[in-house]
């Protein structure tokens, strides 16, 4: 078959795949996955920061705060149009995270308790997101890379600001850097777990890589965020909560403490801590706002008539 | 000077309770573009306010900051319209319709304050605002046009909040004594009201009769919604006195 | 007509007319009003005091506040049982409140800004309920006078607790104590409106108080609520605003000065600065428990069915 | 004792909490009689509330109102059940359900406490607790049995907050150290739960699966409702530090 070839061949020579080519359909299915599960994971990921807005405790940070939750729906939106491109409406994706059916990052399932973990999401969360996200922009899939490429550099931008907001508390008042390091202190594990299971338990990496979606291992990805974040932890004046963080000499990297991997598996099966609060928040604002659709819907539908009537006439 | 500054206080108070008010929509927004659309709004809101606080500030010595997070409820100054609960997207939108078409007029006057500072902050926040009310009227239109539930729920919205309408018109201390530094709120009254009837009627909808609520001074004397709103916004800010951010 | 002689009798010898005994339509009318006003007052009032039990700012406060918004609610339960015995459904009055075609006081379309509008409403609010309702614990109407002698008596403990809140403020810090005053500026010439307009104004008060259901003119309750108010006034160490207040040695009363009528005929027409939230806080109220009225009405209406079929087996 | 006294401190907490969200059902109840009960049953719990932290304030010289007005989010022991939003009637009667059977277990054993106060507290409380359990109960019955709608909402109610039940049960710090002096959260379990089971499948309701929410040690860290009720609760009297009322 042609289109097989061409594809291989896209592969091969790591070009782009469109929307119009041909593609292998556990090619297609496993981007649908996983571009929506990135889609979501944006929308979610709006209520922990989302319940911060209000209480910015300055009108800066306030601004500066929207501006980021803005930017989430706007990453949900256009991965959900590379999805779309895939040929999955997007009301199907919506309806598989209503009902459940679908993932989103697990991280969001943790709180945002204190205006620290902003920062921490920020700069933690953010910088785990852009270390698997970079790679992606060379993703096999067009409209996926270049998705991701928008996103990357907004990304950078929020966790910056995650970086800025933890600094400041770090050298603020005494109960702001006591703040700033709890919260640290919280997602830290769960920022690492964010790159997914050991690549000994990542049964679907090799076929990911192989199709050029995937550039490296979880474990890979892993140790490149650590490297990035102990120094940055440094220039903060926090430290990362892992007695067995070392240089090591030999390996050029930094050594780290094994992970919780009980919690992370209790979490991905929907016992996090907030797993019923966000998708509950999630169906309620989408159950609130049927009937604003529905109105949307008939009334761009009688536009349409009209417009065909002055058409016809 | 000091008139003016409480001048640009009544305006930037406005424009950040109702910035807050509709930030609690992100996340909640019945489809993913007014997410957008409506973070968008707020935070014209809160650039308009951060930059009318600051100029008001500078007449006491005082920082955007202090002036949101460290006035108590009795010193603000804005209207009982903004304050208003969000209730459902018909009534936010019912309350955005009122409020940008009244602010559209305010800043296009605006524009020609002889007070420079004033006439800046206008001319930047009038193309926002001409998308705040586009917004809004596009909205009308799909839910005054679109289902019969749509419809009576906008128009619920409207016959709520219309009895705050009056206050928005209300010329209060210390308008009049700024002349051309500051624009007459009862100089609005017919362009508003007639944009707005414009708006409400291309959406099949009513126009409410006008009433006003009694007590109209903007003192927050008879509003029992904004210590709510203040309670929230201002809870870190007063946990931690002297910190910065 | 025996019904009729009987009735005449009864009011003649001022004595209490009850739900079987015969009586003038008129009469039943009046009472039906004004009963369903007054318990619908109980209810809407329990919202600007409900307003503040979350922020009361000590435990016991907050106790005493919660009860007292509680016992409006079983004053509302006492006067719609009242209502009800002449003849007119609860669900009749609710859906009058309902839709804005029943009156209650005024008074209650003000705001509860303050922790001190609490005190100045259980003191001047509570206060001039009591004056109103004593004489009316002899009312014509036997379960109307035997409502208002349950309810005096707790309303009196509330005018008490009231006027304790107010001291305390009045006694406390200068920001307590200018709340304090701020909140008796603004509550005391609504309050004195609570009695109705002048005499000259009350064209319905000649019948009512011939049928012995009011004792008093609209105006001498005033002058009683004001000789009462005036030395409590002076030992909270808060003043009155109003300026002509004196008392008047030949009369011996206290002058007062003129009301602002144009306001209360304002905010009764229903132009009050919280006369649409009030009435949308009781709506909402109403239609989202809608569905638990009609769960258990269901659940009672088979609970009788089934012991129907257990007696007839 | 401070080990009693942080025992106190938790059951005090989630008697608060409760009470707190259950006020706010007052003028909003479905029923004047539930205004009536439900006020009535978070009086009962602010009754507890008081008496367990003031007890609980003797160990550091402390009132029932600092530690309920003055204490930061982190330092409430509340379990993350009585924080809850209140959403709809059939998710607070579920709420009342779970939490007033776990609590009439609780008191029916603390009565036998070898500390009298908080024995004499549980005596106290006792007889109140077991009408809020019965309240609930025949709620869960006539929503349950009611309509189609009432037992999908309440069925719903249930499924939302079961994953917090778990951590009613958990023998958080310091409660294993005090021997008879506390109960032991987890020798509430079979007996809680099976109360539980029987009152929802009398009302012809599935019992949810049991799933615990992660992290379950009453810090607060696991929560973002706490930040909020808070910040209303304590809000007036933060701002006057040092005043009485």
């Amino acid at each position: 078959r042609a289109g097989q070839e061409r594809f291989e061949e896209l592969i091969a020579a790591d070009s782009r795949v469109e929307p119009r080519d041909w593609m292998p359909e556990p090619y297609r299915k496993t981007l649908v996955r996983q571009v929506s599960q990135h889609a979501h994971s944006e929308i979610i990921g709006m209520q922990p920061e989302g319940n911060w807005i209000s209480r910015a405790p300055s009108l800066k940070r306030k601004a500066i705060l929207m501006a980021k939750v803005q930017d989430e729906a706007g990453h949900g939106l256009y991965l959900y149009s590379a999805a779309e491109t895939l040929g999955t409406p997007r009301d199907e994706m919506f309806d598989q995270l209503y009902t459940g059916r679908a993932k989103y990052s697990s991280i969001f399932n943790y709180p945002a308790r204190t205006w620290a973990d902003v920062g921490a999401i920020g700069w933690l969360v953010d910088g785990a997101a852009i270390t698997n996200q970079v790679p992606l922009c060379r993703a096999s899939y067009g409209p996926y890379g270049r998705a991701m490429v928008r996103i990357c550099k907004e990304e950078s931008f929020h966790q910056r600001q995650g970086w800025e907001i933890l600094y400041t508390l770090s050298h603020g008042t005494e109960e702001q850097h006591q703040m700033a390091q709890d919260a640290v202190d919280r997602f830290y594990g769960p920022a690492l777990q964010m790159f997914g299971p050991p690549d000994s338990d990542s049964p679907n990496s090799g076929q990911s890589m192989a199709w050029n979606i995937k550039r490296f291992s979880n474990d890979e990805l892993r140790q490149r965020f650590v490297d990035m974040i102990v120094p940055q932890s440094e220039a903060l004046g926090l430290t990362l909560p892992d007695p067995e963080l070392q240089w090591n000499e030999e390996r050029g990297h930094y050594d780290f403490g094994a992970l919780d991997w009980d919690e992370f598996f209790s979490v991905l099966k929907g016992n996090g801590p907030l797993s019923r609060q966000r998708l509950e928040h999630y169906r309620r604002a989408r159950d609130e706002g049927a009937w604003v659709r529905e109105a949307a819907a008939a009334y761009a539908g009688r536009q349409h008539q009209e417009q065909a009537a002055l058409a016809g006439a | 000077d000091e008139a003016t500054a409480r001048y640009a206080m009544i305006l930037g108070d406005d424009a950040l309770m109702l910035s807050q008010r509709l930030s609690s929509w992100i996340s909640r927004a019945p489809e993913l573009e007014e997410d957008v659309a409506l973070a968008n709004i707020a935070l014209d809101l809160l650039g308009h306010a951060r930059f009318l606080l600051t100029y008001a500030g500078t007449a006491w010595g005082k920082t955007e900051d202090d002036l949101a997070y460290f006035r108590d409820e009795e010193e603000f100054r804005s209207c009982r319209l903004v304050e208003q609960e969000n209730g459902d997207f018909g009534r936010t939108i019912a309350r955005q319709l009122i409020f940008s078409t009244y602010q559209h007029q305010l800043y296009s006057r605006l524009v020609h304050s002889t007070d420079p500072t004033l006439a800046a902050i206008a001319d930047k926040a009038l193309k926002e605002v001409q998308y705040h009310q586009d917004h809004a009227a596009q909205w009308t239109l799909r839910l005054g046009l679109g289902t019969e539930e749509s419809s009576r729920r906008i128009q619920d919205g409207l016959d709520s909040l219309w009895s705050y309408v009056e206050e928005l018109f209300l010329d209060v201390d210390p308008i009049p004594a700024l002349g051309d530094v500051a624009v007459l709120p009862s100089s609005l009254r017919e362009d508003t009201l007639h944009r707005l009837r414009e708006a409400i009627e291309a959406a099949g909808l009513t126009v409410p009769e006008m009433s006003g609520a009694y007590g109209s001074d903007r003192t927050g004397r008879f509003s029992e919604q904004r210590g709510y709103i203040l309670a929230e916004m201002q809870v870190l800010a007063r946990q931690h006195p002297g910190a910065t951010w």
